[in-house]
């Protein structure tokens, strides 16, 4: 399992490479990039602050969470932080299982839970001056629907 | 006590962490939020609408009911969007 | 809309980066990787046949109707044949997407109908001999679910 | 009309593909099956157990019901199991 918060680019291919093994028929990888539009407005850059400590205590919390649901052969989250511009990645999601369902169940899990509970907060610089992202509702509904009754 | 604040907090407030002599009075994350934002200025607006702000207790979510003493890590947030 | 058939490996991070666009912020991959043991015995290796020229056909399809199903900026599929060992990569579906639920779905979606009706078929050398794989019933319920009523 | 075979059908018949002249008695694909297992040996074999085996007029999926006629390719395989 490998958690890591960093300024610096990552490689998708590298981090895929890393949990290839025989026991893990299926590896599922997401990409977040930054967008070249918001809001109607050409994005100049995004900012992205986080809170040191928790930001990787609490991808290791998510990350642990999809082990305990779904039987994995390897995680692996790499956020950045720091100055982006569009066209550029900014989130990667790798995991590795027997078999694909519970592999692609797993990366959308982490990404709905890294979007809702990882202290992650992207202000934007956009024609109209800077702009700090509002949350949105259906980042919400997509982690709630994960939770058991 | 620490008190950290993030995004918008942090500009309002006019930085990112102080350190606090948490009054007997404040038992809570919700009333050291009202406490701090009785200080009025960027205090006052950061803690305006308390619906937009969200509360880390030593580095874990917690919601504005959560008891705080002495020595607790308390940071205040905007809902977080990453990813 | 790329669909190859080959029987040379792919590089799962060059295959990411050509989809990488500012109006693409999610990208999806799935990679199937050669597992090293089946029915309870250690693979020696795998030799994947297809139907050359249906294959290709076949692929297209699907990745057609992927794009009519989502709003995809850009889709991918590369299968290998011919002799491959545990370990190796054999399969690398790429979705390109604004948004993460489309890319995710729409890579699951051509997986599950990857394994349903594009001609490939698997035969397995195992300490027992050749054994050619026999269709699962689960991954017919996978691509089941995909369809409207 | 060309016929192709795969996986073990292919094996069992012994070859990937052949001429046929097409009886006029043959309309279907299952027909056409049928008329190739009655060779016997490897045809036989091959089609067995047709609930097993698939088909593709020229190129695309079909079942056995699908009419054929000359100059037809029609090909007849396991269920896939690539991916």
């Amino acid at each position: 399992m490998t958690v890591r918060v960093q300024h610096e680019d990552f490689e998708p291919g590298v981090e895929i490479a890393r949990l290839q093994r025989e026991d893990a028929g299926a590896i599922v990888s997401f990409v977040g990039v930054v967008r070249g539009e918001s809001h109607g407005e050409k994005l100049v850059s995004m900012t992205l602050e986080h809170f040191p400590g928790m930001t990787e205590r609490e991808l290791e919390r998510i990350a642990k969470e999809a082990r305990s649901c779904w039987s994995l052969q390897g995680v692996s989250v790499v956020h950045r932080v720091g100055n982006l511009k569009p066209g550029e990645r900014i989130v990667l999601v790798v995991t590795a299982a027997a078999h694909r369902r519970a592999a692609f169940e797993a990366a959308e899990f982490l990404m709905d839970y890294l979007k809702t509970r990882a202290p992650f907060w992207k202000r934007e610089l956009r024609a109209s001056g800077e702009h700090w992202v509002e949350a949105r509702g259906s980042d919400d509904a997509a982690a709630a629907r994960w939770k058991r009754d | 006590m620490k008190v950290l604040y993030f995004a918008w907090l942090r500009q309002k407030i006019g930085r990112g962490e102080e350190a606090v002599d948490l009054p007997v009075a404040v038992r809570t994350v919700g009333e050291l939020a009202a406490w701090l934002a009785a200080r009025g200025g960027g205090y006052a607006e950061a803690f305006a609408d308390v619906k937009r702000v969200r509360a880390a207790l030593n580095q874990e979510h917690v919601d504005f009911a959560a008891p705080v003493k002495g020595g607790d890590e308390v940071a205040f947030f905007p809902p977080v969007t990453g990813g």
